[in-house]
Parts: C-alpha cells; sequence; structure tokens
C-alpha cells in the first residue's frame, strides 16, 4: 500500500468520523472532535494533493457500488491540484469554526452543523476524485445539500430560509443541466466512465449541446452572471467559516467541473467555447465588482467580489480554450494555468476575507458597515490579517493576487498570436475590462477596510468590540501565511500547475518548461516579473527609508491632536464619510447600469426653512438586470401552475369526462394504429 | 338456424341499447329505474338464447343470476332510495335531451367503428351484436358524466357493466362461471357501498346532487 | 556591476530631479500666466523645511496612518528602479516590466487612500474617494496602452519596448504608437493629479482630490508623499519619453552615451513640463463628474491605437 | 401462508365487538407473519423455483409477484403496526379502529390474492374489491369532505376498472377466436403461451381498455384527478397503503397485460401509450405541486408524479423496466413512510394547510427531521434509493436514445423539487404555530419509519444481490 493509497485512506475514514463525532459528542468537546477530524481529513487531502502532484503517481480506489456503475476514484493531476486547494482552505475553516461556532451553543443545532461541514468537506474531496458520472453527481448533490443545511443554520433570521431556497433552486437547476450532460457524453456507455466518455465518438452537435450544459451546470455553481443571484443572497446569510468555505472552495468546484470536461472529457472544442467562457467571465467580472461596491453589507459584498473573482479565472480559462481551438498549445496552458493560478489564489484571500468578516461580525454583531469603524484599534490582528486579504484580492505586488492577475494579463496579451485579427480584438477588450476590474476592486476595498476599521466607530457595539478568540486567529492566519506564499513563489507554483495538467487533452504541458529562477519566465509570456525580489525591494525601502532620515537628522517629534476640521470642536461618527458617500461618485459614473432609486426628504425647523432639522436620504440599488432575466419565466411557471391548476375544478362530472375523453382518444389511437 | 340465433341475438341486444336510449330521454329517477331494469332483463334473456343455441349450461346459470341481481334485486334497492329521496328529480341534465341523443347516436357509430376488426375477426353468429354493446358501453359513459344525481350515475354505472355483460355473452359465450360468480359478487358489493355513500351524502348534504361536492379542489 | 550601479544612479537622479521638474512646471506656469513665481528650487527648500517640522497626527488616526508615507514612497522609489530612465537593458527588467510598475503606482495610491481615511476627517475621505475612482477608472487606458506597446514590441518588458522602437524608428510615428502616446498622456494628468483633473495648486477646495487627501499630513510624512507624488509625476514623463521616443536612450554603457541620455532626459523632461505648463495655463479645471469622461475619451484613444496595431500588423 | 394472516385478521376483527386493543395486536403479528411468508418466496425465486397453488396453478407468485407481494406485505406490516386501534390517544373511537382493522385487513387481502393469482379475471376480481374496500375506510371519520371524496373515488374508480373488465373480456375473446373456449384461458401463462398468435388489433384495443381501466387506479393523468382527494382525506394508515401499493398493484395489472401485448405487436405500441400517459401525468404533477397549499394534496401529487415516472421507465426498454421495478419499491417505502408521519403532523397541528403548519422541527424534533429527509428522498435526492433509481432510469432513457424526452421529464422534475422544497421549508421553520402542543410525545411510532429510512439509504448506497436477481427476473418477464 503506498502513502498515497494510505493518505486516501484517511481521507475516507476521518470525515466520517467527524460527522459521527458531531451527532454523539456535544459541547466544547463535540466541537473539538469535529474540528479535529475536519483538520485531519484536510490534511490528508493536501498530504495526497502534494505526493500525488510531486511523484506524478495517479492512485485509483475502485468499489462494486451499483451492477450498473461503480463507484470509482481516480487522482490525477487536476485533480490533486483541487485536493489540496480543497485541503488548505478546509483546514483554516475548521480550526476557525472550532471558536467560531461557540457563539451557537444553545441557540442552533451544533450537531447539524458539525456533521454537515464534514459532510462537505468529504463531498468535496470525493468529487474532484470521481472517475464516473454517478460519484461525481451524488457527491456533487451530497455538496449542495449539505451546504444548503448549513446555509439554514440561522434559519430564525429574516431571509435565511428565503436565500436557501433560491439556493437549492438554482443549483438543482444546474445539477439537471449536469445530468443530461454527463448522459449525453456517455453516449449509452452505462458505466458512465470518465475513460469511457474521453473515448466516446460524439457528433459536433452533441458536443456543442454538452459543452453548453457543462457551462450552465457549472457556471450556476460558480455564480457566473448572470447565473449568480443566488450567490450574494446565500452566501452572507451562511456561518461565517461555510461562507468561506462555500466562497472559497465550493464555487471552485464549478471551475474544476469547467475544466474536466472541456480540456479532459471533450478535449477542446470550437472557438466560441473559449469565447463564450471569456465573454461571460468578463461580464461577471465586471458586474461583480460594480455590485460590490455599492454594498454596505460586509459578506454580501464579499460575495459579489466572488462573482468578480470567478469572471477573472474564467476570462483565463476562456482564452486558454481559445489558444487551444487555434493550436497555440502553449499559450493554451499558460491561459489555463492562470485560470487555477487565480482559483487557489482566491480561494485563499476570499477564505481569509470570510473569515475575517466573521470575526467582525463576531464582535460587533452586524454586517453593515456603516454601523462598523474604528475595529483596527480594538482588533487589530484581525484587522492586519484583512488587510493582507484586501490588498491580495486588489492585486496588488507582491501578494498572490496580483501573481495570478499578471499571469492573465500575459495570457490575453498572446492573443496577438491568433491568426484571425476580428478574433483576436477580443482579448485587448478583456484586458481592458480586466483592468478596469481590478482599479475597481482596490477602490472597493478601500472602501471595505478603511470603513469598516478605520477612524471612529460609528455605533456604541463597533466601540465594544474585542479580538476573536485564538482558534479564529489561527484559521485567519493560516490562509495570510499561504496567500503570501503564493504571492511570493509563483515561479514554484506555475510550474507545478503546469505540471498539473499533464496529460489532459489539446493542452501541451511539454511545452511548459518554466525555469525555475527568481524572476517568472513564462515561454509565451511576454515579460518577466519577480514578485520576492518586489517584496525585498519595498520592505527595504520602507525599513530604509526611516532609518537614512534619522541619519540625515530629519525632526522626530510626533504630536497627537484632535483630526483639523475648519476650526470646528470635536468630531462625531456623524461627520464621518460613509460608505455610501465613498461609492457615490461611482455611481454617478456608472448611474446607467445602477438605475439607483433616491429619495430625499428634508423636515426645516417650523419657523424657518433656513433651519432644517433632519434630513433623511436613502438610495436603493435594484439590479433590473436579474429581473430581467429571473422575472418572466417564473411568471410563465405561475401562469402555468394556475392554469394546471384549474383542471382539479372539484367537479366530478368533469373528472369523469378527462376520463371519457382519454379514452375515446387512445381508442382512436389503438384502432388506426399502424 | 344459425340466422335465427343471430337474429335473436342482434334484435336482444338491440333492444337493450334502446333501452339505453330511452333512459336518456325519460326523466325522473323511477324512470331510469324503470329503463334499468327491462334492459337486465332483456339481458338475461339474450343470454338464455345464447345459451340454447350454444347449448351451454354454465350460461343459464349466468342469466339466473343476472335476472336475480339486476333484474330484480338492485332495481328493488334503488326504488327504496329514490321513494327515499322523492323531491329530488333528474330535472335538468347538462345536456338537453335532444343533444344527449344526438351525442349518444355519434357514439354508437364510433362503437360500430371500433368494433370493426372484432366482427371481421370473430366467427360466431352472435358477432353483429357487438357493436351494439360497445355503443351501449360509450352511451352508458355519457350517461354518468352528463346526469346530475347521485343515484342516475350509480345507474348510468351498472348500464356500462350491463354493456360490458353483453358483449361477453356475444363475443365469447361468456366468461369462465367461476369469474362471473366474482363479478356479481363485486358488483353486489360495490352497489351496496355506493349505496351506502348515497345515504351518507345524504345526510352530509342534504341532496344526492352531484353538483354540490365540490369542496376538495386543486 | 556597472548594472546595478546604473540603477542606483538613475534612482539618484531621480530623486534629485524630481522636486525640479515639480518646481520648473509652477514657475513656467507662472511665467505664462505673467507672475514672476517661485524659483525652480522651491520645492527643495519645502521639502527640506517639512523635515524639520514636527508631525501632527490624529487622535482618531491609527498604525497605518504613519506607515502609509513610507509605503507610498518605497513603492515609488521601487518604480524608478524598473523604469528606463537613462539606459536599457537594465538589470532589474526582469523584476518587473510595464504592468509591474502601473500596479506599484496603485499599491501606493491605495494605502494614500486608507490614510486619507484613517483620521476620520470628512475631508480625507472625499479626497480617497474621488483618488481611488480617478485611479479605477485610468487603469482600463493604461493597459490598453501597454497593449498596444506590447504588441509592436512584443514585450511588456521596458527594455525590450525600448530597444524595438529604437530599431525600427518607423515604429515610432506608427497610429498605435501616437494613438497610444496620447491616452497614455491624458492618464499622466489624471494620475499625477494635474488640471484639468485635479488642481495641484489647491489646498482647500471641496473640488480637491489629492490635496483633500493628505490633508491630515504633516512634517516629513508630508515630505515622503509630496517627493513621491513629484517622483510619480517623473516616472511618467520619463515613460512618456523613453517609451515613445527613445533616442537618447544609452543602449552601451559608456560615458558619452550616458551623458547623452541625461541631456536627452532634461529635454524631454522640459518640453514635456512645458506643455503641461502650457495645458494648464490654457484649460480650466474640469467638474468632478466630467472626468470620466475625459477619461473615457483617453480610453477610446487606446482601444483604437490597440485595434490598429492589431490590423496594422 | 402469505394469504392468510390478512383473512384471519379481518374475520378477528369482524368477531370481535366491541374492538378490543388486543386485536390490534394480533393483527400486527399476523401481518409480520405475511411479510415472512414473502421473503420465502423470495428466496424459492432466487433458488430458481416458482411457487404455484390450488387446481390450475390457481395461484402463481413469479418475480414480478413476488416483489408486489413484498411490497403489499410491508405496507401492510406499517400499516397494522401504526393504524388505528393500537393505542388509546391516537383520535380513534373503538368502532372506528375495528371498521378499520376488517377492512384493512380485507384490502390487504385482496391487493395480495390480485398479485398473486394467476387468473386474469380474479386479478380483476381482487382489484375491484381494492377499491370498494379501501373507499369503505375513507370516510373514517364522517365529514362532508371525506364523503365527497370517497364518493369520487367510488365512483371514478368503478368506472375505471368496469373499463378494465371491458379489456379483460376483449383479450379473452381474442384467445377464444383464436383457440376455441377453454377453462385455463384466462391463465397468465396460456395466455402468454398464444400471446404471439394473438391479433393485433384487438389486443391493442383491449389494452387501451386495460390501460385506462386500471390506469385509473394507479392514478396516470388524466385518470387521476379522485387521487389526490381521496389520499389527503382518507385516515393516514390508508393514504400510505393507497399511495405505497394500491397504485402499485394497478400497475402490476397494467404490466402483465402490456407483457402479453408485447409478445403479440412489439413494445412500440405500448411504449407510445405509456410515454403519453407517464409525461401528461408527470407533467400534471408538477405544476400542481408548484401552488399547492395542502401537505397531504402535495404528497398525493408526488405519487401521481412518481407514477408518471415509472411508466415512462417502462417505455424505456429492459434498462427501463429495471430502473421501473428499482423506483416502485424505493417509492413504496418513501411514500408510505411519509403519509405516517403526514398523520403524525395531522394530528398534532389538526390542519392539513401548509401556512398554517409552522415550526415543526421546533415542536416535533424528530417527525420533523424524519419528514425533512423523506421530502428529501422523494424529490429523488441522493443518498436516497429514488435518486439511484431515477439515475438509472435517465441513463436507459438516454441509451436508448430519447435525449428530448428525458430532457422534458428531467425539467418538469426540477419544477417539482423546487416547489416541494419550498413548502418544506415552510413548514419546518419559522416560530411554532400558536396553540399547538410542542414535544414529540409517543415516540415509538417513529421506530418502523425510521426503519424504511434506514432501507432507503441502503438502496440509495448499494443494490443488494437478492434485489438485484429478482429485478432481473422481471425484466425476463416483462420482456422487450
Amino acid at each position: 500500500m503506498t502513502l498515497a493509497d494510505f493518505l486516501v485512506m484517511i481521507l475516507l475514514a476521518a470525515y466520517p468520523i467527524g460527522v459521527a463525532a458531531a451527532l454523539v459528542a456535544r459541547g466544547a468537546l463535540g466541537r473539538g472532535l469535529v474540528a479535529g477530524f475536519g483538520l485531519a481529513g484536510a490534511l490528508a487531502g493536501v498530504g495526497l494533493g502534494a505526493v500525488c502532484l510531486g511523484t506524478g503517481i495517479v492512485p485509483t480506489v475502485a468499489t462494486s457500488f451499483l451492477p450498473l456503475t461503480e463507484f470509482a476514484l481516480r487522482v490525477d493531476g487536476l485533480s490533486a491540484f483541487f485536493l489540496v486547494l480543497v485541503g488548505v482552505v478546509g483546514a483554516a475553516v475548521t480550526v476557525y469554526g472550532f471558536g467560531y461556532s461557540a457563539a451557537y451553543e444553545g441557540r442552533y443545532s451544533l450537531r447539524l452543523l458539525g456533521a454537515m461541514l464534514n459532510v462537505l468537506l468529504l463531498s468535496l474531496s470525493v468529487q474532484v476524485m470521481a472517475d464516473n458520472a454517478l460519484t461525481f453527481l451524488m457527491s456533487w448533490e451530497a455538496m449542495s445539500l449539505s451546504a444548503y443545511a448549513m446555509v439554514l443554520t440561522e434559519h430564525d433570521r429574516p431571509g435565511t430560509v428565503r436565500a436557501a431556497h433560491w439556493y437549492i433552486a438554482v443549483t438543482h437547476a444546474g445539477f439537471v443541466a449536469l445530468l443530461a450532460m454527463f448522459l449525453l457524453l456517455s453516449a449509452g456507455d452505462l458505466s458512465t466512465s470518465f475513460a469511457g466518455m474521453r473515448s466516446a465518438s460524439l457528433t459536433p452537435g452533441t458536443r456543442d449541446a454538452a459543452f453548453t450544459l457543462a457551462l450552465l451546470g457549472f457556471g450556476t455553481k460558480a455564480g457566473i452572471a448572470p447565473l449568480h443571484v443566488w450567490l450574494p443572497m446565500a452566501h452572507p446569510v451562511a456561518p461565517s467559516h461555510v461562507s468561506a468555505l462555500m466562497s472559497g472552495v465550493v464555487i471552485k468546484m464549478g471551475v474544476y467541473g469547467l475544466l474536466r470536461v472541456t480540456i479532459d472529457l471533450l478535449v477542446g472544442g470550437p472557438p466560441w467555447w473559449g469565447g463564450l467562457v471569456l465573454g461571460v467571465g468578463t461580464v461577471s467580472a465586471l458586474l461583480g465588482v460594480l455590485y460590490a461596491l455599492m454594498e454596505h453589507d460586509l459578506k454580501r459584498l464579499l460575495a459579489y467580489h466572488s462573482v468578480e473573482n470567478i469572471g477573472i479565472i474564467f476570462i483565463g480559462i476562456g482564452a486558454g480554450l481559445m489558444f487551444q481551438s487555434f493550436g497555440l498549445p502553449t499559450l493554451a496552458t499558460l491561459g489555463i494555468v492562470a485560470g487555477m493560478y487565480h482559483t487557489i489564489n482566491h480561494a485563499c484571500f476570499k477564505g481569509l476575507l470570510f473569515l475575517g468578516a466573521g470575526s467582525v461580525l463576531h464582535a460587533v454583531g452586524t454586517r453593515n458597515m456603516e454601523e462598523m469603524g474604528g475595529l483596527i484599534k480594538r482588533m487589530p490582528r484581525t484587522a492586519f490579517f484583512f488587510l493582507l486579504g484586501s490588498c491580495a484580492i486588489s492585486a496588488l505586488p507582491p501578494l498572490n493576487g496580483f501573481a495570478s492577475e499578471w499571469l492573465v494579463f500575459q495570457a490575453l496579451l498572446g492573443g496577438s498570436a491568433i491568426p484571425q485579427p476580428e478574433v483576436a480584438v477580443v482579448m485587448p477588450i478583456a484586458v481592458a475590462m480586466l483592468a478596469l476590474t481590478s482599479g475597481l476592486a482596490a477602490a472597493c476595498f478601500v472602501k471595505a477596510f478603511g470603513i469598516t476599521f478605520l477612524a471612529i466607530p460609528r455605533s456604541p457595539r463597533a466601540e465594544q468590540a474585542h479580538e476573536a478568540p485564538r482558534s479564529m486567529q489561527a484559521g485567519m492566519a493560516t490562509l495570510a501565511v499561504a496567500c503570501v506564499a503564493l504571492g511570493l513563489a509563483p515561479f514554484a507554483v506555475v510550474p507545478l500547475l503546469g505540471a498539473s495538467l499533464a496529460g489532459l487533452g489539446g493542452v501541451a504541458p511539454a511545452a511548459m518548461e518554466f525555469t525555475l529562477a527568481l524572476s517568472l519566465q513564462v515561454p509565451g509570456t511576454s515579460g518577466q516579473m519577480s514578485p520576492p525580489l518586489l517584496a525585498l525591494g519595498l520592505v527595504l525601502g520602507v525599513a530604509l527609508v526611516p532609518f537614512v532620515l534619522r541619519m540625515l537628522g530629519a525632526d522626530r517629534r510626533l504630536r497627537v491632536g484632535d483630526t483639523w476640521g475648519c476650526g470646528r470642536i470635536g468630531q462625531t461618527p456623524r461627520m464621518e464619510y460613509t460608505a455610501t458617500a465613498f461609492a457615490e461618485p461611482l455611481r454617478r459614473v456608472f448611474a446607467e447600469l445602477y438605475r439607483p432609486t433616491r429619495d430625499l426628504s428634508i423636515d426645516f425647523h417650523p419657523d424657518s426653512k433656513y433651519f432644517v432639522q433632519s434630513i433623511e436620504y436613502r438610495s436603493e440599488i435594484h439590479p433590473w438586470i436579474e429581473r430581467l432575466l429571473y422575472d418572466w419565466p417564473l411568471q410563465g411557471l405561475h401562469g402555468a401552475a394556475s392554469w394546471v391548476r384549474r383542471l382539479q375544478g372539484g367537479s366530478l362530472h368533469l373528472y369523469l369526462f378527462y376520463l371519457t375523453l382519454a379514452f375515446l382518444i387512445l381508442l382512436t389511437a389503438a384502432r388506426w394504429w399502424r | 338456424m344459425d340466422g335465427v340465433f343471430s337474429q335473436l341475438s342482434v334484435l336482444g341486444s338491440s333492444l337493450v341499447l334502446l333501452f339505453g336510449l330511452i333512459l336518456l330521454w325519460r326523466r325522473g329517477i323511477t324512470a331510469y329505474i324503470g329503463a334499468f331494469a327491462w334492459q337486465s332483463i332483456v339481458l338475461a334473456g339474450v343470454t338464455v338464447v345464447v345459451a340454447y343455441f350454444g347449448n351451454d349450461y354454465e350460461l343459464y346459470w349466468v342469466a339466473a343470476g343476472l335476472l336475480l341481481l339486476k333484474g330484480l334485486v338492485i332495481p328493488r334497492l334503488l326504488r327504496r332510495m329514490a321513494r327515499r329521496f322523492t323531491a329530488e328529480r333528474e330535472l335538468e341534465p347538462y345536456v338537453n335531451t335532444a343533444t344527449s341523443l344526438v351525442v349518444s347516436g355519434l357514439l354508437v357509430l364510433f362503437g360500430y367503428a371500433i368494433t370493426r376488426p372484432l366482427v371481421a375477426l370473430s366467427q360466431l353468429p352472435t358477432r353483429a351484436g357487438m357493436p351494439l354493446a360497445m355503443g351501449l358501453v360509450l352511451v352508458s359513459l355519457f350517461v354518468v358524466i352528463s346526469r346530475k344525481k347521485a343515484l342516475t350515475q350509480v345507474v348510468g354505472f351498472l348500464m356500462l357493466e350491463n354493456g360490458l355483460a353483453l358483449l361477453a355473452v356475444l363475443g365469447t359465450y361468456g366468461i369462465p362461471l367461476i369469474v362471473e360468480l366474482g363479478v356479481f359478487l363485486d358488483v353486489l358489493m360495490g352497489f351496496l357501498v355506493m349505496q351506502i355513500f348515497i345515504y351518507q351524502i345524504h345526510e352530509t348534504f342534504e341532496s344526492i346532487d352531484v353538483e354540490q361536492l365540490n369542496r376538495l379542489r386543486h | 556591476m556597472v548594472g546595478y550601479a546604473l540603477e542606483i544612479a538613475q534612482a539618484a537622479l531621480a530623486l534629485l530631479l524630481a522636486p525640479g521638474l515639480v518646481g520648473l512646471v509652477r514657475w513656467l506656469k507662472a511665467r505664462l500666466q505673467n507672475r514672476r513665481g517661485a524659483s525652480v528650487w522651491q520645492p527643495y527648500w519645502e521639502l527640506a523645511k517639512l523635515f524639520q517640522k514636527e508631525v501632527v497626527v490624529s487622535s482618531n488616526a491609527s498604525w497605518l496612518f504613519r506607515v502609509a508615507p513610507f509605503v507610498v514612497f518605497a513603492s515609488t522609489v521601487a518604480v524608478t528602479f524598473l523604469v528606463p530612465i537613462l539606459a536599457v537593458p537594465l538589470p532589474f527588467d526582469g523584476i518587473g516590466d510595464l504592468l509591474v510598475v502601473v500596479y506599484l503606482l496603485l499599491l501606493g495610491t491605495f494605502f494614500l487612500s486608507l490614510a486619507g481615511l484613517d483620521p476620520g476627517s470628512p475631508f480625507g475621505g472625499m479626497g480617497a474617494s474621488r483618488e481611488m475612482t480617478v485611479a479605477a477608472l485610468a487603469e482600463p487606458t493604461v493597459a490598453l496602452a501597454i497593449f498596444a506597446l506590447a504588441l509592436s514590441a512584443g514585450s511588456t518588458n521596458l527594455g525590450q519596448i525600448v530597444a524595438r522602437t529604437m530599431a525600427d524608428p518607423a515604429a515610432a510615428v506608427s497610429p498605435g504608437h501616437l494613438l497610444a502616446f496620447g491616452a497614455l498622456f491624458v492618464v499622466t494628468l489624471a494620475e499625477t493629479g494635474r488640471l484639468p483633473i485635479d488642481n495641484p495648486a489647491t489646498h482647500l477646495e471641496l473640488t480637491m482630490i489629492h490635496e483633500a487627501m493628505i490633508l491630515e499630513y504633516s512634517g516629513r510624512y508630508l515630505a515622503l508623499i509630496e517627493w513621491a507624488a513629484a517622483l510619480k509625476l517623473l516616472v511618467f514623463f520619463s515613460l512618456l519619453g523613453n517609451l515613445f521616443i527613445p533616442w537618447g536612450v544609452s543602449v552601451v554603457l559608456t560615458p558619452a552615451t550616458l551623458a547623452v541620455a541625461v541631456v536627452s532626459l532634461l529635454v524631454k523632461l522640459v518640453v514635456l513640463a512645458g506643455v503641461v505648463a502650457v495645458l494648464e495655463t490654457r484649460i480650466a479645471k474640469l467638474r468632478l463628474f466630467r472626468v470620466p469622461e475625459l477619461l473615457s475619451v483617453s480610453f477610446v484613444l487606446a482601444l483604437l491605437a490597440v485595434t490598429s496595431s492589431f490590423l496594422l500588423r | 401462508m402469505l394469504l392468510g394472516p390478512p383473512l384471519v385478521g379481518a374475520l378477528l376483527a369482524l368477531g370481535v365487538r366491541p374492538y378490543r386493543r388486543f386485536v390490534g395486536w394480533v393483527n400486527a403479528l399476523l401481518s409480520l407473519s405475511s411479510l415472512g411468508a414473502a421473503l420465502v418466496l423470495w428466496s424459492h425465486l432466487l433458488a430458481g423455483r416458482v411457487l404455484t397453488s390450488g387446481p390450475g396453478e390457481f395461484l402463481r407468485a413469479d418475480a414480478l409477484s413476488t416483489l408486489l407481494a413484498f411490497c403489499v406485505s410491508v405496507v401492510a406490516a406499517l400499516a397494522a403496526w401504526l393504524g388505528p386501534g393500537m393505542s388509546r390517544d391516537d383520535g380513534y373511537t373503538d368502532a372506528e379502529a375495528r371498521r378499520f382493522r376488517i377492512f384493512a385487513n380485507l384490502c390487504a387481502f385482496a391487493m395480495l390474492f390480485a398479485v398473486t393469482s394467476n387468473n386474469v379475471g380474479f386479478m380483476w376480481i381482487a382489484v375491484e374489491a381494492t377499491t370498494i374496500t379501501s373507499a369503505m375506510l375513507i370516510p373514517l371519520h364522517v365529514t362532508k369532505a371525506s364523503v365527497e371524496a370517497s364518493w369520487k373515488y367510488i365512483l371514478i374508480g368503478s368506472v375505471g376498472i368496469a373499463l378494465a373488465f371491458g379489456g379483460t373480456v376483449l383479450g379473452y375473446f381474442d384467445f377464444v377466436s383464436l383457440a376455441g373456449r377453454q377453462e385455463a384461458a384466462l391463465n397468465w401463462t396460456v395466455l402468454m403461451a398464444s400471446a404471439p398468435h394473438l391479433h393485433p388489433e384487438v389486443i391493442q384495443l383491449a389494452f387501451v381498455f386495460i390501460l385506462v381501466g386500471y390506469g385509473t387506479k394507479a392514478g396516470l393523468a388524466p385518470m387521476h384527478t379522485w387521487l389526490p382527494d381521496a389520499h389527503s382525506e382518507a385516515p393516514a394508515a390508508l393514504s400510505a397503503v393507497m399511495s405505497g401499493v394500491m397504485l402499485a398493484v394497478a400497475l402490476y395489472a397494467v404490466i402483465r397485460w402490456e407483457a402479453v401485448v408485447n409478445a403479440s405487436v412489439g413494445s412500440g405500441f405500448t411504449d407510445g401509450l405509456y410515454i403519453a400517459l407517464g409525461v401528461l401525468s408527470i407533467a400534471i404533477a408538477s405544476f400542481s405541486l408548484v401552488i399547492q397549499r395542502n401537505y397531504k394534496r402535495m404528497l398525493a401529487y408526488s405519487s401521481i408524479e412518481h407514477t408518471g415516472l415509472i411508466c415512462v421507465g417502462l417505455a424505456l426498454g429492459p434498462l427501463g423496466t429495471f430502473a421501473a421495478m428499482l423506483h416502485l419499491l424505493n417509492h413504496t417505502l418513501a411514500k408510505s413512510m411519509m403519509f405516517f408521519l403526514a398523520g403524525r403532523v395531522l394530528h398534532r397541528y389538526g390542519t392539513t394547510e401548509i401556512g398554517r403548519v409552522s415550526g415543526l422541527l421546533k415542536v416535533m424534533p424528530w417527525t420533523g427531521g424524519l419528514f425533512a429527509v423523506g421530502i428529501l428522498a422523494v424529490i429523488g435526492l441522493p443518498p436516497f434509493g429514488l435518486f439511484i433509481s431515477e439515475f438509472a432510469l435517465f441513463r436507459a432513457g438516454f441509451a436508448a436514445g430519447r435525449p428530448w424526452l428525458m430532457g422534458l421529464v428531467l425539467a418538469l422534475l426540477a419544477v417539482a423539487f423546487v416547489s416541494m422544497i419550498g413548502h418544506l421549508n415552510r413548514m419546518l421553520y419559522g416560530a411554532p404555530t400558536p396553540g399547538v402542543v410542542v414535544g414529540e410525545g409517543n415516540r415509538w411510532p417513529l421506530v418502523p419509519l425510521a426503519i424504511c429510512v434506514t432501507a432507503l439509504l441502503v438502496l440509495g448506497i448499494t443494490l443488494p444481490p437478492p434485489l438485484q436477481a429478482l429485478l432481473r427476473q422481471i425484466v425476463e418477464i416483462v420482456g422487450p
């Protein structure tokens, strides 16, 4: 039994034990066991992924499961990569959850939460290892369902149940698409094994249909626009460590599935596939960040950023697919690697941010940014981690967000290699949109961090905020370290990613010999950069400048005074710049998209209208695009439903009439059937 | 010989159908019951004819059963119920008499169209009556649909069974006796249960008008 | 070894020249407006003075407020190591390409805006909000300009871009190049807070952007930020100068070529400063919500640049 | 041995008046014995022996019969254990309990007889008998609604069954005009033997009679209209029996005849009819679920949906039949359990309105939890049996080259899924309805239901070899 098999065993054993423990044990012990076994499983997953990536061996587990199929697991490079992703975030989340769920004692069912957390992790791990459709689909539904149960944890809060319903509805629609897709691919092969699908010969029409279904199914899970409606509803209401898991890992399964199907099972396709993915990605990135800007609910804001980052990932993958269809394997690999790199990066920093938001929620008790502020002094560590995450997601060097976005840019710049200019022109447009997205993301996180953590507390609750317990800090620290490491070592990560694509159709790892130099040189890219040296430079700069100043004898006195404000005395939170105000300029710029509804009510002093008693300003954004897309199907559904209801009108004669009518029709059919 | 046989059987079955149609233009429950009773008696007669010419002694038993059960017992029970609900007359059905007759005529034609292959297939002298039996089945379905009172619906249902019995007799000289007995048992049980329900309806709704049974919907 | 010396030398040179450049622009403006104006060296005195003064920090501010100036300064200085100011190819070419330059500058802006929010004064928030808006809207233009350059040069490495343009002078006057230049010039104005986007001369207006953001700063922190801003201006000028009109940049490291490089750099800076000064005297500041329109114009320019260099390839 | 216990139970309940509770206990134990008998039949089949008994193979238990007999005896046992008359506080008077015991046992007897009888005539008689006996039980509490439901049920049901009798006669007619009259002509074995020589046009007519007739009983649209009324008004135990197995028994009759027809004219004809009615049923049921205010009716409509699904499966060749039979078993387990749970909820809340049931998880944690699990199982989520059978069914469909049909069915099922889970949420969460006693109450009735859930889980993870062998034999019987 090799090490890999051993790790598989551990992985498949630890999570179920965790579930059992959650159901049996109570209190701190229960939480401890849940976290412990979850952690064990997650680490086993990381180990397994690392081993497989390192040695390139492919462990296969198969046990007889159903006469017509079998329960099969197989770990290739892609699975290994996603195993690592699941494991890293999973480990952080389980540790964090130990402290976070303590607040739930006695209020909500911890048994369910703990059990479902382990079920979710298990299903995620199994899913990326699945080697046939049945295994994949079962773990897929297990994943959706456990997440659904956890979203419902705080079911007594307003909006939770509705959000959960939206989530399960959309995700099930996606599941249906996937079921059809896999059955199309298996082309009558009853074992529905992936191997069979690879070898199946399908008509172009079928392939296109399968791809479309895959994009729909995996898109709903990944939350690409316009299938993302459930995401900003469901992620915020879930317990924060679950949100981190959902936003960090669960939606990534959409990415995994898309990669698995398009480049592995279907081995690439016509250019419009890649073009579609690219376009969808661009739209999602932009819409996501734009709606995030207008959001004042910290967790909803993060959720919208998930949409944005999934968009960026899809941009990379879409570019890769296009290159692949034009027979440019090197660039194709580059694009896909860029997408995967951003996938794991987003998993880390978005997980980190959600955990941070969880600590804030834990301390302040609200998700509304307008009631926060000044937290950097009350919870410094959380603030630091959150700042790190913000820099990473804003793609600031030398953190990981920048590394992967740089790679995506490079992939898009390669677009000039596409022989048809009219097709290639989409690339620069994507470049521009991507740049705009990252700029807006930076703006959005200046808002998010600044309003939440800086300046004066805006509410008494924010004043009494306290630092999060150690376990939660540990969880955040793990991901923070991951962010920094992934940011500083692209020259080590990217080759691994390239290797993980080995053996998949249409991409050429052979062409991906990465020079393991400090500066990242990727064949096909038109530039180099070296995050570690950059970081070194920046650190040196920040460290040296004060030193130099001191040597030059600059003044070192420092006086603490009141904030200057045009001579007014004293400062109250009401004088601070609010999140709404911060976002106002951009709201005006994009008014066409937002279509905001404003109402401004001023009541004047009874004596003179030059004295204002109170001004009330309210402005709301309604995503009209979603209305456009979702209202008419729902209305159609209800119309059909109420029409069908009328059939059951209550009249016995009517019923007998149906019966006779059916009888006569069928008789006619039978009499003249040939 | 066979000529007479087939003449008689066709005559009988057309009488059976005729009673069905009579029921359509008569009003009032007692009239219905009368029509049904006579129909059953004629049916029994047809069975006897088939039994005599097809010299099949089992069929005499069947005929006796028909006469006893559908010709005497059930009509009596029906009449008792009818007396109980004297106030309830089948005044206007959903479909007025003229239309009813037209529709049932069409139904009979349809029955002919349907049973063509059967007639073509069978060698029995009685085969010519089968379309009429099929017609009766369809007509009685129409009765069940178009009449409002619970009691009339029961009558329609019993006519339906008569039609099927006629079909069986003409087409196959009757299904095996043992099965036939079981069928009789079921008919009786079913009828009794329906009777119970009709009483219950009358208690709970103070009427046996089926139109009132429209609480349960959607 | 010589290369590393050169890197340090050009960074030092940039640091030295930056305040002078600002002074020069101001002086030219004054002249164009028939004022005598302060001397070109005035910014140096201001910096020296600020370094001598004590710092006043708001009681609401956190450690971030004190770290920000150093981050801003460091990131800008780091950029000077990457941008070809005097010579190509630089040994640090491999550390960062044009994209890295842009995002390093964004890093500075990011922290400066946070620092603006930190004291909780409404001015700071206002400035931060507007600064980030402008920065975000300028991003796509920059990216497209880079794309255009990278297309013709086949690389985003600054050194290679310069080298390629010197290799075939025709490229310099290709429509792609010219359009990209125009776009990048507008972006320069936006990023460095010049008219018509922001008024560097103002200190207390409701329309100000950069100044509002750093309103709370004083003493050495303020000095660092001002210096970084000047440095940013110089970096952008030398980018405009050396990427689009690369002649003068020394390719082989001999004292003579270096001297030529220094001279040509000075000339380019003076010319650009003149252009900016003329602009700033000619045109008035835009209303804040007209700024996006200007930026969208530059965006269209950049898009045309890319497409033309696509189709004319 | 299989048929005995229910008869004895019925006679006992008939004999003992006034009702005493030991009758219920005896009855429950007897039901177990008949379950055991079904298992014995099963084991014999696995050994390759088909049990027959009575003159002229009067009774015959092949694989299909055995599967159905098993389902019936399981549900009958559940009904016997959980039905009225086992405990004081179940809200039924002794008279009602007695009536329940009598007719429930007669009904069980009729169903068992229907599935084991070798003679189509007797099968028809038995099915008719199930209608009558179950109809007697619907107005156990006489209310306007229950009387109405029972009247609609008995009338529509009887008319349908009468048509089925017509079908039987036509089939017999065909046989007679082929081979002359003989006593055993109505036996499966005989009919099947001569099936290839039967006349297509006649046998097709016969099958229409059969399908409409027994289809009415099986709740196929558009003959389903009685079903939601009857299921929602009947006492829980009876709803469970009707929805769980009575539909299945009716389908059994159809399948029997289908075998004959297929042997005669090939499967194209029956497939067409199955798909037409099946898809119609699924569509009507799914859309009726969208706006549904009554949870018992919700369950009833879902039964219609699953019946339709089974029909579609039967039209998809051997694989489809395999899946359909598996689905039939799963549905029996799940749906009967659901109706018992619904009965508990009704007993506690006193209403069948979804809107008036809230906070179920707080009020009855175990019942609520099982209810949620059951719904998830019924809408076909893993790891429950119905997911596997549905998956197998869809795979059969795609393998049979009917992707569009499968896509349509998938979409309709998705509609049902979304609606039902929405209703479930409305019931589970929120503040408990005011005036409702909070607390689980009597727990032991949940034990057998928990067993059902376990069975569903097992079927969701694996397919036991005995069951697999049985299903394979059924596929053999039903033929192409």
